[in-house]
């Protein structure tokens, strides 16, 4: 499936572009982002908590940032994998500068759901990740207009006795300012979408 | 194991059965397992193919969707507690054989305890209604035919039954405590 | 023989008291498997983590591809290629545990074995498995394009070519002076059985032998299978098949992995262990059937009669063929029907597909194959204006044809060789029987109405009682009560009833006297299995002969015995008498007793065998050729099958507005030959059917374009409830009996489903007046074909 | 396919349930279970706890509101869909509830499956969501704070996601009393007898105003304002309305453009079902 969206930024490229490689950042953007571990160059591990309404799930997801041109593009490799199934997404990044001081995103992810949510939920992910969308674009706009959030970039601490690992504050929440929230489109298109998946099945049987 | 488990107290075709089970032991799994009661049968845990139907203080309901310690202190009846108390078969068990309601005898099961309560509420079903009485099981082998046949049946058989039983309970009998499960929630 | 007879398994079945394969080792603290399955379609494993399991309490084992070779050599190879074929070049089987790469969504990679089931899943939620994932081929299309491959190995994705004629087709169709061409499509679906795979194995180390339960239709398959690969005899492996919720085919093919890994797992760790498939496993990890891509050229002359036909299929087989090629086979040669086209050729291509392995459903490719001979049929008599039921009674075989060589050769390597029946005689029957003629009328009162109405029909052949053969073993014991046991398994058609039938009435004893055993290795050791309509037909007549050895070994004791000749001796209801003189009897136990030769008296009645009550001194106390005991064994084994026969009716209704399909009467002719109970026939009909009104007008197998299946759950694939059947199907049945067996039957297994597709792609496209080229058909899909024809 | 292990709550009062449910972010209530057990099975859902309510007395009532603006009835938490579909109460106080129970599932899972469960679990495809929001009823939560009434054009807010909060109790749903004169009428199309419909609608006709509700079209229940429609452009003013607002969704069961067919067939329908219902009806029919 395809989810793909732009979003304007007010910062200049080459600002948003470091955010995006900065862990820390991605810690505390990716929505339900619990914990990220720096495998690598731009390659991260992570728990994520997603899913919608109380049904949530914990999976456990890899990212990787190659083919890295900077200030202009990047491809965003995702991997998500829990119990009630997998979403592995390739994402395209382009950086574009409508105007001077402004950042232009825009990306387009290909995610392959696969397991049990394959199986029994994804007619659901087309309603599903244009609701996403319209939840990122929506926080986007918060964030922009100062809606900062508990666990923003400062607030991430690094685990003492395991140097690389970041975990964000308890409960993921709102938003962080609003470059580092770009991540949060990015990076979490593609996982939040299977846990929202998950959702879906619910719809199939009667409470 | 660590996993805590809980004490239920099901009554089961008029037995009483004490088990400790994890919170999330579906009830067709403690039936079929803990209390070794194997008659119910699981065809896809998702509520769809009836094969699993209980009565739970008289009610149909799929067994495979409903936790065991939800229903602590309830009366469960399976198609082990559908034969009369000699030993024979009972009405609508006696109507499946009499019609060949049955072939592999999976599903067969969930449609006779389905049927038994349908019955209760509806002695003397319209052939609309004995077809909408199972319309919530599924059966693979017979195409349903004989099982329509097998509901019109029993209803015959059910009403010389209940005659007989009702004078004997006028005489004072003593009435095992499968029939007061049968009669609960009417 | 003949008659209605209540089954016997029922009492059993209806007090909760069968006996399946999961009811098994209950309360016996049996240790539970259960398997991790691939995600993806197709995906190469990098690694495989299973560090997280180790400490999970109550788990035993937990195992992947690189600890089966330590466990037992011969787990590490590829699982069998059960029916090889010529022409099968390319013929790929999976590993009972993926080894490098997995080629379906649902392919199992890592197997657990825990104190239970949650405990069990609870540990493969725990397992990690690292992939690199490949493109998946999904779907016919995408396999013949071959722009990816299903397996590096096999160029084109085609797993076999196979090419039979009989005649010049091509030639016949060029000259003839009516051509037409038709391209055909048909879904996949799934057989369902209500109860899924399920094994239990029980290692027993003090006689070092193993006993195992399957869900199969076929124990003697599964045996060899498991002393093979788990580097045993097979006398020290005995399987049972105890009650089954039903095969329709998929369970003919085995071993199936954890028909292994159990018993593996059973002697590794000196436990009883269960494995039960779950309903999702069964949609993505068991077997599925149907997928074709059919192109037809046919040249016929005026009256619509067969100059030639050409046909030519593609066969999704999806991603191994562990089961040859049996179904295009099947498909390529039963499509003929009751017909006799001048001049055949049928070529197919078996293919590779990132999807669940195809292997034989109910009806096992002849659905295909009669989908594409009518949907031909009903194109000639629409091109020539005929009614569509002169066009098939112009290219019948006729009675006085029999036996009628097709010049093919048939799924059992034997030639097509039609034994009996009569074809006319079932059309003019199923005429009458759904009302063709007056249909006209009743169409044009209901147009009148503002309701659309359709007809179809359909007619089929199926070869049924293949080989090679099946066995019988009938035990009289000093009780009177008779023992019967057959290799072949049962998973609902009553052959405790039918076959206790078959004795009662050749040995002449009570029928609630005949005890039928199948699908036990320990008591029938050489049998095939039971698949292509062949139960009634090979273990019928096995046990048949084997009652009829019996009996004269009865009558041989008994003339003996009673000092009379054996022509003069009758058993009637477990007693031989002279006839005429009933006075002089003995009863079957007591020839049983005599049968036996004793040294040791144990009660009253073998008092009578005992040396010095019995028996010549003059001669050997068991004769020369002869054995102690009173039993009858015999095989059956056909020099080829024999083919039933039937035709279906059905009257539709089509909603205008809606598009929704309403099914208003269905009509069956059936011809299985002579009938051992109608009851049991009719109820297989009727389960038939309904499998085929679900195949026609609900049932899918949903992928999308990666390979995943969307509908993996009784929600989404939706098989009919009563509310979907129609209420009521007329039946009639024709009895021409085959000349192949002693007790003259056909096969009755799998006929109801055979036509469905057809009979109901007939009736739509006489209620809608376009063309149906592709089943099954939903209401929305058939909402779009009726927008497709107004804008053209 | 077994549930992963969850902490089990079993209290005894609402009080105690909501301190429960407050007590751990990941806890979910448990009442009919229908939906909620198959997910737990396929480990689609792994709460860390669940709340069964199934203990609470009190909280099975179906009754006759007459406090309530206009009357109506109100039904709790754990009055099962089988025993909403036999109360004659609800019948004759607002028939819409019993023909659209009618239409839930198969009768073995309304022996379990609760009314009020149905309506949190906010799935556009299922039959009393819309009812209520055609109608224009309410629930009744119990949280932290105390208990609050959300209308139910507050209460959908997505695809399986209503407005009720986690630490948040549905004790109870009030469905508006049928107005004298006024007339209902449902209808869905399903591919299997119980399935969930491919399209249903419900319509509330009312002196001249004409509303109809829609389940399985989009993500939400949607209600459309068809007052003033001549009875020939029913359907497509419907669509009119639907196919803006997140538009008509595909599956592999039916088509939007299918749907859009269903949509137009099934309004102009059940609309005029509803006129002939409302002249049936006698006014004194309706309890007060």
């Amino acid at each position: 499936m395809k989810i793909s969206g732009s979003n304007v930024i007010d910062q200049p490229v080459d600002k948003v572009w470091d955010a995006l490689l900065d862990p820390r950042v991605l810690v505390a953007t990716i929505p339900g982002c619990e914990r990220l571990e720096t495998t690598g160059d731009n390659q991260y591990a992570m728990t994520v908590t997603a899913g919608v309404a109380a049904i949530k799930g914990t999976y456990n997801g890899s990212c990787a940032l190659s083919d890295l041109h900077e200030h202009q593009s990047l491809v965003m490799t995702l991997s998500g994998a829990g119990a009630p199934g997998t979403v592995d997404a390739t994402v395209n990044v382009a950086f574009s500068e409508p105007a001077p001081g402004q950042t232009q995103i825009a990306y387009d992810a290909d995610a392959v759901v696969g397991g049990m949510v394959g199986g029994v939920g994804q007619r659901m992910l087309s309603s599903v990740s244009k609701r996403m969308a319209g939840e990122f674009f929506g926080n986007v706009g918060t964030a922009i207009s100062g809606g900062g959030r508990a666990g923003s970039a400062a607030s991430v601490v690094e685990t003492a006795d395991a140097p690389g690992v970041f975990s964000a504050p308890a409960k993921v929440g709102g938003i962080g300012s609003q470059d580092d929230f770009v991540k949060g489109i990015v990076v979490g298109a593609g996982l939040v979408v299977l846990g929202v998946v998950i959702g879906g099945i619910f719809g199939r049987r009667r409470s | 194991m660590t996993e805590e488990r809980h004490t239920v107290r099901l009554h089961v075709n008029g037995h009483v059965y004490d088990a400790a089970v994890p919170a999330r032991r579906l009830l067709s799994d403690a039936l079929r397992h803990d209390l070794g009661l194997t008659g119910t049968h699981v065809g896809c845990e998702h509520g769809v193919c009836g094969a699993c139907t209980v009565l739970l203080d008289g009610r149909p309901v799929r067994s495979c969707l409903i936790l065991a310690v939800s229903v602590d202190g309830q009366e469960v009846t399976t198609v082990e507690g559908l034969t009369n108390e000699d030993g024979s078969l009972g009405p609508v068990q006696q109507a499946f054989l009499e019609c060949h309601g049955l072939q592999c005898g999976f599903c067969t099961p969930g449609f006779l305890t389905t049927i038994t309560a349908g019955l209760r509420d509806n002695p003397t079903p319209t052939h609309e209604e004995a077809r909408d009485m199972i319309a919530g099981n599924l059966c693979r082998c017979t195409g349903y035919q004989n099982i329509v046949k097998a509901v019109e049946r029993a209803s015959v058989l059910q009403r010389a039954q209940r005659a007989k039983d009702a004078t004997v309970v006028e005489e004072g009998a003593h009435r095992p405590s499968r029939d007061q499960v049968t009669e609960a929630g009417t | 023989m003949g008659q209605p007879v209540q089954r016997v398994e029922d009492q059993r079945f209806l007090r909760g008291q069968g006996k399946y394969v999961d009811d098994i080792a209950v309360g016996e603290h049996a240790l539970h498997a259960a398997v991790l399955r691939s995600p993806h379609a197709h995906a190469r494993i990098l690694d495989i983590d299973v560090s997280d399991v180790l400490d999970l309490d109550g788990v035993h084992a937990v195992w992947t591809w690189d600890d089966l070779a330590d466990l037992s050599a011969p787990m590490a190879e590829p699982l069998p290629l059960l029916i090889p074929h010529p022409t099968l070049i390319n013929g790929r089987t999976q590993y009972a545990l993926a080894k490098d790469e997995v080629n379906y969504m649902g392919e199992a990679i890592a197997f657990v074995v825990a104190d239970d089931r949650y405990v069990a899943e609870d540990a493969l939620a725990r397992i990690r498995v690292d992939y690199e994932l490949l493109t998946p081929v999904v779907g016919i299309a995408a396999s013949r394009a071959a722009e990816h491959l299903v397996h590096e190995d096999v160029p084109g994705n085609v797993g076999a070519r196979l090419e039979q004629e009989n005649g010049d087709a091509r030639a016949a169709i060029a000259q003839a002076p009516h051509t037409l061409t038709l391209d055909l499509d048909i879904e996949r679906s799934s057989c369902q059985p209500m109860e899924g795979r399920g094994v239990v194995a029980r290692w027993d180390a003090d006689l070092n032998r193993l006993l195992a339960w399957s869900s199969t239709q076929t124990s003697t398959g599964v045996r060899a299978a498991i002393a093979v690969k788990l580097g045993l005899d097979l006398g020290q492996v005995d399987v049972i098949t105890p009650d089954v919720g039903g095969g329709f085919g998929v369970k003919i093919n085995h071993p199936w992995p954890e028909e292994l890994l159990v018993p593996l797992a059973a002697r590794a760790l000196g436990r009883t262990v269960k494995y039960t498939e779950d309903r999702r496993e069964h949609f993505i990890a068991t077997a599925h059937e149907r997928a074709q891509v059919q192109h037809i050229e046919v040249g016929f002359d005026d009256d619509g009669r067969l100059l030639g036909l050409n046909v030519e299929f593609w066969h999704d087989h999806g991603a191994y063929t562990p089961y040859g090629l049996i179904v295009p086979i099947i498909t390529s040669t039963q499509l003929l029907g009751p017909y006799k086209p001048q001049s055949y050729r049928v070529v197919f291509e078996s293919i590779y597909t990132n999807t669940v392995m195809v292997t034989p459903y109910r009806g096992a490719g002849r659905p295909q194959g009669c989908f594409a001979m009518e949907r031909t049929m009903d194109a000639i008599a629409q091109y020539l204006g005929k009614d569509r039921t002169e066009v098939r009674a112009v290219n019948f075989i006729q009675p006085d044809e029999f036996p009628y060589d097709h010049g093919l050769i048939f799924q059992d390597g034997r030639e097509l060789e039609y034994d009996s029946g009569d074809y006319p005689a079932s059309l003019e029957k199923i005429k009458a029987l759904v009302g063709w003629d007056e249909f006209p009328a009743y169409k044009a009162e209901m147009a009148a109405q503002g309701r659309q109405v359709g007809i179809g029909l359909a007619c089929y052949v199926e070869g049924t009682g293949v080989g090679p053969y099946e066995g019988a073993h009938v035990h009289i014991e000093t009780s009177g009560k008779v023992k019967v046991a057959t290799g072949l398994t049962t998973q609902g058609q009553g052959h405790a009833t039918v076959f206790a039938q078959l004795v009662a009435d050749e040995l002449g004893v009570r029928f609630e006297d005949v005890e039928v055993v199948t699908g036990d290795t320990r008591r029938m050791p050489y049998a095939v299995g039971t698949f292509a309509s062949r139960a009634a037909v090979m273990s019928g007549s096995a046990i048949h002969l084997a009652a009829k050895r019996a009996k004269e070994k009865v009558l041989r004791i008994a003339a003996d015995a009673l000092e009379v000749d054996e022509k003069d001796l009758q058993i009637v209801d477990g007693v031989v008498s002279v006839k005429g003189l009933p006075e002089a009897s003995i009863d079957l136990g007591t020839v049983s007793v005599l049968s036996n030769p004793l040294r040791y008296a144990f009660d009253e009645a073998s008092k009578a065998a005992t040396q010095f009550s019995v028996g010549d001194p003059g001669k050997p106390p068991v004769a020369e050729g002869d054995e102690p005991g009173l039993e009858g064994k015999d095989f059956y084994s056909p020099e080829r099958a024999t083919f039933a026969s039937g035709m279906h009716a059905v009257i539709v209704e089509t909603d205008p507005e809606t598009a929704e399909i309403t099914i208003l009467k269905y009509a069956v002719v059936h011809d299985c030959g002579n009938l051992i109970n109608p009851m049991v026939v009719e109820g297989q009909i009727h389960g038939g059917v309904a499998q085929g009104v679900g195949g026609a007008l609900y049932e899918r197998m949903a992928y999308d374009e990666s390979g995943q299946l969307l509908n993996a759950s009784f929600m989404d694939f939706l098989i009919p409830y009563v509310t979907e059947i129609p209420d009521g199907i007329a039946i009639d049945h024709l009895e021409t009996p085959s000349p192949l067996n002693p007790l003259g039957i056909k096969g009755a297994g799998e006929a109801g489903v055979i036509p469905s597709a057809a009979v109901f792609a007939s009736a739509i496209e006489d209620a809608e007046g376009f063309t149906i080229k592709a089943m099954p058909i939903s209401p929305s899909e058939l909402f779009h074909l009726r927008q497709s024809q107004e804008h053209r | 396919m077994k549930p992963a292990p969850f902490a089990y709550h079993r209290p005894g009062s609402v009080a105690d349930a909501v301190a429960a449910l407050a007590g751990d972010a990941g806890a979910k209530v448990l009442a009919g279970g229908q939906s909620l057990v198959p997910l737990l099975s396929m480990r689609l859902a792994a709460p860390s706890a669940l709340v069964d309510i199934n203990g609470i007395p009190g909280l099975d009532t179906i009754e006759v509101d007459t406090a309530s603006s206009g009357g109506g009835v109100r039904i709790g938490a754990l009055a099962r869909h089988a025993d909403v579909l036999a109360s004659e109460d609800v019948r004759r106080v607002q028939p819409l509830v019993s023909l659209a129970l009618a239409n839930v599932a198969h009768a073995t899972i309304r022996n379990r499956g609760t009314t009020v469960g149905s309506l949190v679990h906010a799935d556009a495809a299922a039959e009393m969501p819309v009812v209520l929001s055609l109608l224009g009823g309410s629930i009744d939560v119990e949280g932290p704070g105390g208990r609050r009434t959300i209308p139910a054009d507050e209460l959908y807010v997505g695809p399986l996601e209503s407005s009720v909060h986690h630490d948040e109790l549905a004790v109870s749903a009030f469905f508006p009393a049928l107005a004298p004169g006024a007339g209902v009428a449902f209808e869905e199309i399903a591919r299997r007898h119980g399935d969930y419909a491919l399209v249903g609608v419900a319509a509330l006709v009312d002196g001249d105003s004409v509303r109809a509700g829609f389940l399985s079209v989009s993500d939400v229940p949607t209600v459309v304002d068809l007052t003033g429609v001549a009875d020939d452009d029913l359907g497509d003013a419907a669509l009119e309305h639907l196919e803006p607002a997140g538009g008509i969704h595909s599956d592999i069961h039916a088509t939007a453009a299918y749907r859009a067919q269903l949509v137009r067939v099934l309004t102009r329908r059940v609309v005029l079902a509803a006129r002939v219902s409302r002249q049936a009806r006698q006014p004194k029919g309706v309890a007060r």
